[in-house]
């Protein structure tokens, strides 16, 4: 098993997806770092857009995720309604 | 424990950095300044590069043109990356609500066939261009000398395929998103014969080594021709054939040719200016390319437009050419 | 007209890919000539996978609210004198040092990109790399400006780009980008997409960043992590390419490995000046360096090569080397300094009480047995009067440029010597990993531009030390470089702060 | 192993030739287990510099800032020449007892410890 995660600016932005991501992926492990939030998952991760538009309350493009986005780690996959995160094990 | 700090103790050290301060003096520099001059390596480089063993990685001699200082070629916009994207970030807004009225309001239906035809075969070819024209100022950028042009180039070259982009977009909103108008003009652009001497001067445009000239052949006659021609005469073309609305999706690339061509030209100007030998060059450059994008254009503008077409763009080209000074 | 509509994937290969057609005209070959030599098989570049897809106008949107918002704060920071909210005019070296050492490095890989951005033949790949490129530039530009302010109160930024050029120990990174760039194009991908920032830079950022949060540094931590955000599409470029190339040939598989190797060792090399950083110039500390190392090397990385292991590629070369350097590096790069530290254009210090005691218990294996001693000599005859500083050049390892101040990491009081005889010459190095890496190109490394040897051979002005320093490097000495103990920046300090 | 490149004459003359050293040699020199110093030190010295020239002139500049140096028995102390043990003949000239340009010198002293006896 190997670990994928994803690390966001710590704003409200990203609370907001953050939050969406729990729900999403409720084995994940999140971690507070110094301005900065890092989520942590077994072999995948996913980011749905349908779940962070319903905690943020407007239409949100996935895209915009690189707005706060810090780094990750694990094979990428993104589309219109979803940015995947996973590794081949 | 409250602090005080008395004002006179938190005068600067200095006002900029060492490198901005030998070329103005002492005093508080922009951010142009601070983030262009002196940036690129200019010495002891460690390794001769492996694909280009006879030069060094940051090398002058990359082209013909001579400067003494290459940071002479400032940019008049002032342009580094942050002025930059968010200068086009505002045109792009104004393109964004133009393309998504025509979307909303199904404007492509109000197209005749022919016009939807003429675009498809005249006008969307042109991101094949301009993809060119990307690649020409990516070259431009990696092989040239200074960070006051280099950097100039590649927003050149990223603008390239933000239209070429646009281009894409007005065959997807013509074809229902289907893909189907692109498949169509790529067609014309690899086998209808009108095309084929500007797809091969193209083609030969990639494979030109001295980064200067193919930079001035793609920005300054390319780019005049082809932008007064398929543009600004091809726009009067199709507001008499009901085809008034197109405007309203080329106005970005519009804007863009006024924006860029007060940089090229204040570039062309100076180079011009720093020597004879530079305007001769430019000057023999100048009369190869334009004799070639001419002959190259003859089919395509044949078929498009009036026969004074040409002549006209021509003359748009003789302006700048003489407003620069390149002269014999 | 058919209904069908594009999905995004689709949308996208037709804005960019598409744009590029078979050549009929003209040789592709003279256009696009420098994809064969390095011996990598590319038959299909449609097989690309686009890594992200951001179209230009997207990406201007992004990107300028991106701008917006961090310009905003830099101009409040200055507005503001933020410069005053660092916890201490200590922390300040560690950003002279990433103006003078990694933004240079920044502005190299623009260029870099630039160039591969022009010369693949594929267009997704050439498309990708045009971004980085732009992107690149981004980040050298954000940090001259994050920097700005800082360099009008304090000394050692302000002749950054000259002295990246010359000084001592700022050819370790100049020459280690120098190498991927004047490599072919596939191989500047596998070592500055893959090897450095997939694999490494996290290493740079992540735990930097949040240490410049941690030390009230503002400007800092704004541009780092909004040029991290970027890194996040470019670490997926790395990723995107290393597949690609397995995937296209199976004799890609030995070339890239060979990379592979190359640029993990180069890149553990390059970063034993953030280790150093970050156990030693952090006045408020976030993690070790050995801590870092193990979140983002050895988890994460170890994640990927088991990723990696179904196309034939193997954790990189030395890999268990760096398991036991972990340990060391940080205590040992920190020392070179400390010995050179008048020729540095920072400061340098004896770590604090708390300090040591921090890296006794970080260190709990190695500290206290071999690095604790040199401390306390340090400190004894610096309570002597007797701050000392190295009286002669030091050696330097041909391939990676540092002192060779390493140590043999199974007898941490034995310096690592190795060498190799190349054409009747005699070269050195530090470890294992820069031999093998002279001996595999030693047509390459016999051209280092070794700043020691330069200096002996008078390509960097005067004679005496003294005259190099301050006439070729352009030091203020007295200002820039010695100890923080007695420095203007010290002295500036604590004027601000008002205490004697 | 050797060079990829687009050119199969890819090759550059070694940047750091003796003769680029204007009549010198590069020699560095290393006292084993005395951390204290980072990294064994490069001198640029004449090939016909005498051994002792280089260690009574030469080294104590800067080895002598470490307390031990003074309490080195030369006698005893023992040397590496480019990894091979070696004697050293005081009274000959570098060149002609081997010691080469980039010649590495390491010596050692078993009985003095360093500071602390931790080999700094």
């Amino acid at each position: 098993m190997s670990k994928v995660y994803i690390a966001l600016q710590d704003n409200d932005e990203s609370r907001y997806i953050i939050e969406a991501i729990e729900e999403d992926n409720p084995d994940a492990t999140v971690i507070h770092h110094p301005a900065m939030i890092r989520i942590e998952n077994e072999n995948s991760l996913i980011v749905k857009r349908e779940t962070v538009e319903e905690k943020m309350g407007r239409d949100w493009n996935v895209q915009e995720l690189h707005l706060n986005l810090i780094t990750l780690g694990g094979n990428v996959d993104e589309d219109d309604d979803q940015l995947s995160l996973s590794w081949n094990v | 424990m409250t602090i005080e700090i008395k004002t006179s103790t938190l005068e600067p050290v200095r006002n900029t950095f060492a490198n901005i301060e030998r070329r103005f003096g002492d005093k508080p520099a922009s951010r142009y300044q601070e983030a262009t001059y002196d940036l690129q390596a200019e010495t002891n480089f460690h390794y001769r590069p492996l694909w280009q063993p006879e030069f060094e990685l940051n090398d002058k001699n990359r082209t013909k043109i001579v400067m003494e200082d290459w940071y002479a070629l400032k940019d008049p916009r002032q342009f580094y990356y942050g002025a930059y994207v968010q200068q086009r970030a505002k045109m792009q807004e104004a393109a964004e609500s133009s393309y998504g009225f025509f979307e909303k309001r199904n404007l492509a239906d109000y197209l005749s066939d022919d016009v939807k035809n003429l675009l498809i075969t005249y006008l969307i070819p042109l991101r094949h261009i301009e993809n060119t024209a990307n690649l020409n100022n990516m070259y431009g950028c990696a092989f040239g000398y200074g960070t006051a042009i280099t950097q100039a180039l590649l927003y050149n070259a990223m603008d390239r395929l933000g239209i070429a982009q646009y281009l894409s977009r007005i065959g997807l909103m013509l074809d229902g998103n289907t893909g189907q108008s692109l498949i169509e003009s790529k067609q014309h652009w690899m086998e209808n014969p009108a095309w084929q001497g500007m797809r091969a001067l193209c083609e030969e445009m990639t494979t030109v080594e001295d980064w200067f000239e193919v930079v001035l052949a793609q920005n300054l006659v390319m780019d005049t021709l082809i932008f007064n021609l398929f543009y600004e005469q091809l726009d009067g073309k199709l507001a008499a054939m009901g085809g008034r609305d197109i405007a309203m999706l080329t106005e970005f690339m519009q804007a863009w040719n006024k924006d860029v061509s007060k940089w090229f030209d204040s570039v062309l100007k100076t180079v011009v200016s720093e020597s004879d030998e530079n305007k001769a060059l430019l000057h023999a450059w100048t009369e190869k390319w334009q004799a070639k994008t001419l002959e190259a254009l003859r089919p395509v503008t044949h078929e498009l437009l009036e026969p004074a077409a040409l002549d006209q763009a021509v003359a748009e080209l003789e302006k700048r050419i003489k407003k620069a000074g390149i002269t014999a | 007209m058919s209904a069908k509509k594009l999905n995004l994937k689709d949308k996208y290969r037709l804005l960019t890919r598409d744009l590029d057609w078979e050549y009929s005209y003209a040789d592709r070959k003279k256009a696009f000539p420098y994809e064969e030599f390095e011996g990598i098989k590319i038959t299909d570049w449609s097989k690309w996978e686009d890594p992200f897809r951001l179209t230009m106008d997207a990406y201007w949107k992004y990107q300028a609210e991106k701008e917006k918002k961090l310009y905003a704060i830099f101009d409040a920071f200055a507005q503001n004198n933020g410069h005053l909210n660092v916890t201490d005019a200590r922390y300040v070296n560690a950003i002279k040092i990433f103006l003078t050492g990694v933004s240079p490095l920044e502005y190299q890989a623009y260029q870099g990109y630039a160039h591969v951005g022009r010369q693949f033949g594929g267009a997704g790949a050439r498309v990708a790399c045009q971004m980085q490129s732009i992107d690149e530039l981004r980040h050298v530009q954000t940090q001259i400006h994050a920097m700005s302010h800082y360099n009008k109160y304090f000394d050692g930024f302000q002749d950054w780009t000259h002295m990246h050029d010359r000084v001592w120990y700022l050819s370790v990174p100049k020459s280690f980008f120098d190498d991927a760039r004047s490599a072919g194009p596939f191989e500047f991908l596998i070592a500055i997409s893959f090897s450095f920032e997939y694999v490494l830079t996290n290493l740079l950022f992540v735990p930097f960043m949040s240490g410049a949060a941690h030390n009230g540094d503002m400007a800092t931590c704004t541009f780092g992590f909004s040029a991290q955000s970027d890194e996040a599409r470019h670490m997926t470029l790395g990723l995107e390419i290393i597949k690609f190339l397995l995937e296209q040939h199976e004799d890609n598989v030995p070339i890239v490995q060979k990379w592979i190797d190359k640029w993990f060792w180069r890149g553990t090399r390059l970063l034993s000046i953030v280790a150093m950083m970050m156990d030693y110039m952090l006045p408020n500390k976030v993690m070790s360096w050995k801590e870092a190392w193990e979140v983002y090397f050895e988890e994460a990385g170890g994640a990927l090569f088991k990723d990696l292991a179904r196309y034939g590629i193997r954790m990189p070369k030395f890999v268990e080397t760096t398991e036991k350097e972990k340990e060391h590096i940080s205590h040992q790069a920190w020392w070179i300094f400390y010995n050179y530290g008048h020729a540095a254009g920072f400061h340098t210090w004896i770590p604090s009480d708390e300090e040591l005691d921090w890296l006794s218990e970080k260190y709990p294996d190695t500290f206290d047995k071999y690095y604790r001693p040199r401390w306390e000599l340090a400190r004894k005859m610096e309570a002597e009067g007797k701050r000392f500083y190295s009286q002669a050049l030091p050696q330097l390892c041909t391939t990676c440029q540092i002192p060779m101040g390493f140590t043999e990491m199974d007898d941490p009081t034995q310096i690592a010597y190795r060498s190799s005889d190349y054409e009747g010459e005699k070269y050195h190095f530090c470890s294992d990993g820069c031999k093998h890496i002279f001996d595999e190109e030693p047509e390459k490394y016999v051209q280092s531009w070794l700043p020691v040897h330069q200096i002996y051979q008078g390509n960097c002005g005067g004679a005496s030390v003294e005259e190099v320093l301050r006439d070729y490097y352009k030091l203020n000495l007295g200002a820039d470089n010695l100890d923080i103990k007695g420095s203007p920046d010290e002295q500036r300090w604590k004027e601000w702060k008002g205490v004697a | 192993m050797s060079v990829r490149a687009i050119t199969p004459d890819y090759k550059v003359q070694a940047r750091d030739r003796v003769e680029n050293f204007h009549g010198n040699q590069i020699v560095y020199v290393a006292w084993d287990h005395h951390l204290m110093f980072c990294a064994p030190f490069a001198y640029a010295l004449p090939p016909s510099m005498t051994f002792a020239e280089l260690r009574d002139q030469v080294m104590p500049e800067a080895f002598g800032l470490h307390e031990e140096f003074t309490k080195i028995n030369w006698e005893t102390a023992t040397w590496l020449l480019d990894n091979q043990p070696f004697t050293p003949d005081l009274n000959q000239s570098l060149k002609a007892q081997g010691v080469g340009h980039k010649s590495v010198l390491r010596f050692q002293t078993p009985e003095l410890t360093g500071f602390q006896g931790k080999a700094v």
